[in-house]
């Protein structure tokens, strides 16, 4: 067989780099220095494996890039690697964010006693676990990055975050590890099907598992769909299962928020695509209407508590949970343009609500509050970040022109001629969480200069009557974007834009895939449904 | 009846339960019983001690009812003589208290035990009875007979079929010694052991010369626990016993005239004390 | 009569051991008991040696009072370290192991 | 009266598939003659040489015969099975033999070694002292001052009058210069010359040759002598420490008793089980349950008793109540070799005690340890979560991991065979890393077992703290650690043989237990040091070497298992 170690050198060379990083405790400009260097070289790799993809290839080969060693012989993994469309898709925004979370993170204040080091070598050993999740084709070895992810995520959260940071991080990880285990009960059960319903034994192989998919009863694809599923409902996460991720989101560092909500979530909705849909047919079909009344409630229900929230982190990470809850709808409403619209917008989505986390730290940075009632007519002080703020609040609006457009479109049009209830619904809600987005600009931003965390910063330290709610002194007063933060969310800016008026290259990427996703759930697009 | 007697009983019969060793059973039997009623209501230790070995006897003499002559022994002789005198001895060296305290630790303790307890002999004696009431013994006439007996037979398997565990009671038996060295000797010495000429240095050089009082001496008993009165009546701090409770110098006021008469007469009054030993108590 | 009643004797014996075992406070009585309950398990042994018919069962009553000769000897230094180090022997005196 | 003699005719015996076990035993009792006969200051040194010379010898010796490919047969009448499991389980037993032989050996991180000293022996060593003091020597100064004049009550008291006499009121002498108080420097150097006493590797040696015997018995008989040559010397060990005499001696007591009361029903159901076959073999016991016309009773329940006696051993609940206790009184190194290895030894008895005597019953006694298997999971996970002493917090640990095992070994497949004997493997060489670990932090009282002191421990030590999460997570069953690869070898075996809903309630229960070993890591990295916390002790060679192992192999067989799967899958037990 022919190795391909592109997929390989991407996944080892973070790792790599988190380890070499990790050393350089005293020297935090080094260690940043080195962190972005590495994650250069892996957005570099990854434009390489992005043009080694061949479109046309992608038709009749469902994997490209293949890697194929075996591991463990006695549990019949193999380390496989392979890229569809929608896992190279991935790997791009990964490769694209992590620099960018690098860069927004450069000026950042440790909490005391820790050091750029220990954040950059995090940081990278999560991109490598991540790239390490999506490039699996062996079941077995998604698990294992699947639950490795957790491991430094756990500790950017629990040792840079906010102040209830350990409450955070540890809800983080129970969820996580709840779910992962029930996952594993399932990833058994396949192996065990599996080695009944093969001559050769067990396997773990995800093509085979696909091929044996129409074999197994449902009653049993049900049992196994559902360990699936709700370890991908709490990643997601859908709504009962999500009360983790605002706190996370809320406490985690910037840099590791964006991460957080940008990429680490899409595993969830990546998973349901590629695991639960091919792997579970019969169950997928059948479980739908559950995912779908789970997803339009996500919605509905994220943005009304996104409304009532004062702390601007939480109020993204709502806003978030209500985008997954449209992902979902439109992965599982069973067509093909809103299988490719949810990708776009797994893409689209970690990019501008990466822009908004960004924003919204850099006003954090300044203001030294979370708290929306501490801002007011900010934009007097700084035009440029109201003006980036706004830019990636209407991109998180779908406004048209923006990347969120396209795909929200394609999954709306995608999911209405089967799903017309639900996704009339889910629209309603997703305009109402974007809404907010607006109401929280107007609020922070416009009118005359008010709040704690400003008037603080106008009249200096000490100065302030009542400073309860402004987290101990600004030291900062309000000055607009530095060159720098202007570097970092240029990139984030121009993808938006780029995103929104020419997203043909990307959906050629995703469209095979989608279609081979398409065929193996046994579907045919619903009437009336046109091809994007 | 006499242990022979029972031995030569039980190379009578094979197989069946014969009329002698039905009557021996039902004498012995619940005399065991009671030994082990006995150990476990016993509130004394020494009590309980002795009730076991009580028990372990009887147990002996029905192992040689039972065509086991040797074992009947070896159970009298080690378990009996040696292992139940062991107990005996450290709770001499433990005794003193070796009562129990009648307060449950834990509320409802004994009661759950005694519940437990009966649940499991009538789950015990249920399952016995039932699985065992039809089988009729095979006996040993065959295995204690020829050539030579239960002694040699007995050998023979230890050293055949069951030579591996038997080697390896050695380990056990090393393992016990160096054990009861390691747990209970005490502390070797951390200096060099002193000659007679550093003793009696160490002695004319220290602060008292003389030997210590011993217990009792000038005092109005002689037993240990009583401490020795210095010539003023007080007691003599010195002659407090390291190891043995002090019964506190009872009433000492009284005495200090009496005594310091008693030093160089009145006979009859210091033996009378002497001899009714109860001087002590107030 | 059958050697049944042997059996039933030792299943009593065993009992009253285990029930001496939970009751009793003081380690050295505790001990006691569980030496009766390895005497109760020689008495089945001895009476199913015979009804089955070979010397098995005492060869292997024999093995367990080795064992139990051994295990008295290390048990009772055991107990006597401690009595020396706390100068009582009841089994409730031993509580610092509780969380 | 006329001897007939008929010569006996000795057994044969397979010398060279023994040589381990004879080695081993051989050299305790070598060890024995070295403490008699070599002067004091040698011996710790002549001691750790044989010690570990001997295991690397034994360990030499099996690799040999077992790569010679040799059939598996059973020896000495039958006593003894050597098979592959047997085979692998001596190798486990031998490889946690010599760790926990390392960790035991040390002397760098408490001067001295961790067990009672020539100098302070026995007696002296009942002064009160450490945690115990407070409260002990208190009491028993007011009940011994109650009782009458008594210097006894002012020598109880002493060392400890402060908190002696706070709590009793009443202990009436001043104390005068007693015992020298343990963590004082001039105590640290006292215990430095005068060195431990060595016992304690003899008798680390006999536990071994106890356990290896014990895994490898193939008849009942030699199964409970095997078990008591094994406990008899860990009941020794528990009760050796130097620091926290108290504590460490009523580990020993209640170890001792619990273990005499547990090997007592072990050996009822050995009497019953001969009632019922007529002998103690267990393939003996397999083919009389096969053919019996005989009511079943006498088979169940000499069977329940039996698995009463090893369940104990494997700590595995509700036969646990020792475990917590024990693993926290006694000596840390003692107790990391004992967590790893009489694990090892009572799953390898239990596997081929259910596999060949009892596999062919097994529809009707399963049902009875799945609800075992549940309740230690559960009972583990969930009581674990309160507990405030790292040693205890492991010790709960290690009673949801039996209940972890047992779910391997109740499916009776060479699946569940070799998955139990893998995550024995993995959960040995995590554990007993660990304890080397708990064993370096430490304040002036020795060992902080307190979880309130761990915290911030990254801080003070990020090398040492990395290295517990690092093992934290393995006991997790994080991926990319062994625990996880031992739980997916569990577990994959379980739903092979039909047990979903028991493999449910493991996830969850791990889920659970995952709690508690986060709770660690979240306070080693996440809170604030606090002033007076504990320091971590710089380790020697021999600790050193014995962590670097345990982490590397929990790596290893978590990246790489292959070849230690392939060993605990070589072959069946033979009977």
């Amino acid at each position: 067989m022919n190795q391909n170690y592109l997929l390989l050198a991407l996944l080892v060379l973070p790792a790599v780099g988190s380890v070499a990083v990790a050393p350089l405790r005293t020297n935090d400009r080094a260690a940043k220095s080195l962190a972005m260097a590495f994650a250069l070289l892996e957005l570099g790799l990854t434009a390489v494996a992005w043009f080694s993809y061949s479109v046309s290839a992608a038709a009749n080969q469902r994997f490209q890039l293949t890697f194929d060693v075996p591991w463990i012989p006695a549990f019949g993994t193999r380390i496989a690697l392979g890229v569809d469309g929608i896992a190279l898709v991935m790997l791009a925004l990964i490769a694209v964010l992590v620099p960018i979370v690098l860069g927004s993170s450069w000026t950042d204040r440790l909490p005391e006693g820790r050091t750029a080091a220990g954040f950059c070598a995090l940081l990278l050993a999560t991109q490598a676990t991540l790239v390490g999740v999506f490039a699996a084709t062996d079941v077995f070895l998604f698990y294992v990055f699947f639950e490795a992810m957790l491991v430094p995520m756990y500790f950017i959260i629990g040792r840079f975050g906010g102040p209830k940071r350990q409450y955070a991080a540890v809800k983080f990880f129970l969820y996580s590890v709840l779910g992962g285990l029930i996952m594993l009960g399932s990833v058994i059960g396949l192996y065990v099907v599996s080695a009944g319903r093969l001559p050769s034994g067990g396997t773990f192989s995800w093509a085979a598992l696909r091929d044996l998919a129409a074999q197994v009863p449902q009653s049993v694809q049900i049992w196994l769909f559902l360990g699936f599923f709700i370890a991908f409902a709490i990643k997601a996460p859908l709504v009962p299962l999500h009360t983790w991720l605002p706190d996370a989101g809320a406490e985690a560092p910037i840099g590791a928020g964006v991460l957080l909500v940008g990429v680490l979530d899409k595993v969830a909705t990546f998973g349901f695509l590629r695991y639960c849909l091919p792997l579970f047919p019969l169950a997928s079909k059948s479980l739908a209407p559950l995912v779908l009344v789970l997803s339009v409630l996500g919605i509905i229900y994220a943005g009304l508590l996104a409304a009532g929230q004062d702390d601007m982190k939480r109020f993204v990470s709502y806003t978030s949970i209500a985008h997954f809850g449209f992902i979902a709808l439109g992965i599982f409403a069973f067509s093909t343009q809103a299988f490719a619209g949810s990708v776009l917008y797994m893409v689209n989505h970690g990019i501008t609500t990466g822009m908004l986390f960004i924003a919204v730290g850099m006003l954090i940075t300044r203001g030294n509050s979370r708290l929306i009632s501490d801002y007011g007519g900010v934009s007097a002080l700084t035009p440029v970040l109201a003006g980036t703020f706004l830019f990636a609040g209407l991109a998180s609006l779908a406004l048209p022109g923006t990347n969120s457009f396209v795909s929200e479109f394609l999954v709306l049009i995608g999911s209405f001629p089967r799903e017309p209830v639900y996704t009339i619904i889910a629209t309603v809600g997703i305009i109402f969480a974007a809404l907010y987005v607006l109401w929280v600009y107007q609020q922070v931003f416009q009118g005359p200069a008010r709040g704690n965390a400003v008037m603080a910063s106008m009249i200096g330290p000490g100065a302030v009557a009542a400073p309860s709610s402004a987290a101990g002194t600004a030291k900062s007063s309000f000055s607009d974007l530095t060159r720098g933060e202007i570097m970092v969310l240029a990139p984030l800016i121009a993808l938006i834009l780029l995103l929104g008026f020419f997203p043909g290259p990307v959906l050629d990427v995703i469209n095979p895939s989608v279609a081979a996703t398409m065929r193996e759930v046994g579907l045919a697009d619903p009437v009336g449904g046109m091809t994007p | 009846m006499s242990t022979a007697a029972l031995a030569q009983a039980a190379t009578d019969n094979g197989g069946p339960v014969g009329l002698s060793e039905a009557i021996a059973f039902w004498i012995l039997g619940p005399m065991a019983l009671a030994g082990a009623l006995g150990m476990v209501f016993a509130r004394n230790a020494v009590h309980s001690a002795l009730w076991l070995a009580l028990a372990m006897l009887n147990l002996g003499a029905l192992y040689m009812a039972q065509q086991a002559p040797f074992l009947g022994f070896v159970q009298i002789i080690v378990y009996t003589g040696a292992v139940m005198m062991l107990f005996l001895f450290v709770l001499m060296l433990v005794g003193r208290d070796s009562s129990d305290s009648v307060v449950e630790a834990i509320k409802g303790q004994r009661l759950a035990a005694a519940v437990l307890g009966i649940g499991f002999v009538a789950l015990m004696v249920g399952s016995l009875a039932r699985a065992l009431f039809s089988v009729t013994p095979i006996g040993l006439g065959a295995a204690n007979g020829v050539p030579s007996g239960n002694v040699a037979a007995l050998g023979r398997l230890l050293f055949t079929q069951y030579l591996f565990p038997f080697e390896l009671t050695s380990a056990l038996l090393i393992t016990a010694a160096l054990g009861a060295m390691l747990m209970t000797f005490p502390h070797t010495r951390t200096t060099a052991k002193s000659g007679q000429r550093a003793t009696v240095e160490a002695r004319l050089r220290g602060a008292r010369v003389s030997p210590l009082p011993g217990p009792g001496v000038f005092a109005t008993a002689n037993s240990v626990a009583t401490p020795a009165l210095l010539p003023d009546g007080s007691v003599a701090p010195e002659s407090l016993s390291e190891i043995i409770e002090t019964v506190p110098p009872s009433a000492p006021a009284p005495l200090a005239p009496v005594d310091a008469h008693a030093l160089v007469g009145a006979d009859h009054a210091k033996s009378d004390r002497i001899s009714s030993g109860e001087e002590a108590q107030p | 009569m059958t050697p049944t009643y042997y059996l039933l004797l030792s299943a009593l014996l065993f009992s009253i051991g285990t029930v001496g075992v939970l009751v009793r406070r003081n380690a050295i009585v505790v001990f006691m008991c569980i030496e009766l309950m390895l005497n109760a398990v020689n008495l089945s042994l001895v009476t199913f040696a015979r009804v089955n018919g070979g010397l098995d069962g005492q060869v292997m009553a024999f093995f367990v009072m080795v064992v139990a000769a051994a295990e008295v000897v290390v048990g009772l230094a055991i107990i006597m370290s401690i009595f020396r180090a706390r100068r009582s022997s009841s089994v409730d005196d031993a509580n610092l192991l509780k969380y | 009266m006329t001897l007939q003699t008929i010569p006996i005719t000795v057994p044969p015996v397979a010398y060279y598939a023994i040589s381990p076990l004879l080695v081993v035993l051989g050299a305790a009792c070598l060890g024995v003659l070295v403490e008699a006969f070599l002067p004091r200051h040698q011996r710790w040194a002549a001691q750790v040489t044989l010690t570990l010379l001997t295991l690397v010898v034994a360990g030499a010796l099996l690799g040999a015969y077992a790569s010679s490919g040799a059939p598996a047969a059973t020896t000495l009448s039958g006593s003894l099975s050597v098979d592959r499991p047997t085979l692998f389980m001596w190798g486990t037993l031998l490889a946690f033999g010599l760790v926990g032989v390392l960790l035991i050996a040390d002397r760098s991180v408490e001067p001295g070694g961790a067990f009672i000293t020539d100098a302070e022996g026995v007696a002296s060593g009942t002064h009160a002292e450490g945690v115990a003091s407070g409260t002990d020597a208190g009491r028993a100064a007011g009940a011994a001052s109650a009782g009458g004049i008594s210097r006894a009550a002012s020598r109880v008291g002493a060392g400890s009058a402060t908190s002696g006499t706070s709590r009793a009121g009443v202990a009436v002498a001043a104390p005068p210069a007693g015992p020298i108080p343990a963590g004082t420097p001039r105590n640290r150097a006292t215990a430095g010359r005068a060195g431990m006493r060595t016992e304690v590797l003899p008798l680390t040696l006999f536990a071994l040759g106890g356990m290896m015997s014990f895994c490898a018995a193939n008849d009942l008989l030699t199964m409970f002598v095997a078990l008591e040559v094994l406990s008899l010397p860990l009941y020794l060990l528990c009760g050796l420490a130097r620091r926290r005499r108290l504590l460490s001696q009523e580990a020993a007591v209640k170890y001792f008793l619990l273990g005499a009361f547990a090997s007592a029903f072990f050996l009822y159901g050995l009497a019953l089980l001969y009632g019922y076959a007529g002998s103690v073999k267990l393939a003996d016991i397999s083919s009389a349950a096969a053919a019996s016309q005989r009511s079943d009773t006498l088979l169940f329940a000499g069977l329940a008793l039996l698995v009463v006696g090893l369940l104990f051993k494997g700590s595995v609940a509700p036969f646990h109540t020792w475990t917590p206790d024990v693993y926290q009184g006694a000596p840390t190194s003692v107790t990391a070799f004992m967590a790893a290895a009489t694990k090892v030894a009572a799953f390898g008895a239990i596997l081929r005690v259910l596999t060949i005597g009892f596999g062919s019953t097994r529809w009707e006694w399963r049902g009875v340890l799945w609800a075992v298997a549940i309740v230690s999971m559960v009972i583990g996970a969930v009581i674990g979560l309160t507990q405030t002493d790292i040693k205890r917090m492991l010790a709960y640990s290690s009673v949801a991991h039996a209940g972890f095992l047992l779910v391997g070994a109740i499916a009776i497949t060479q699946r569940g065979l070799s998955g139990t004997m893998f995550y024995l493997l993995t959960y040995g060489f995590s554990t007993i890393a660990a304890f080397g670990v708990v064993s370096l932090v430490r304040d002036a009282d020795g060992e902080a077992t307190q979880l309130s002191q761990w915290a911030g421990l990254a801080k003070r030590s990020p090398l040492v703290a990395g290295v517990m999460t690092f093992l934290l997570l393995s006991l997790a069953g994080i991926p990319l650690t062994s625990g996880f690869t031992g739980k997916f070898a569990i577990f994959s075996a379980a739903i092979a043989d039909g047990m979903a809903p028991l493999v449910v309630v493991a996830l969850i229960a791990s889920a659970v237990a995952a709690f508690f070993y986060l709770r660690v890591i979240v306070l080693m990295y996440f809170s604030e040091p606090s002033v007076e916390g504990p320091t971590v002790s710089v380790p020697g060679a021999f600790t050193t070497a014995a962590v670097t192992v345990g982490v590397l192999i929990t790596l290893l067989l978590g990246v790489a298992p292959t070849m230690a799967l392939s060993w605990a899958g070589a072959g069946p037990f033979v009977g």
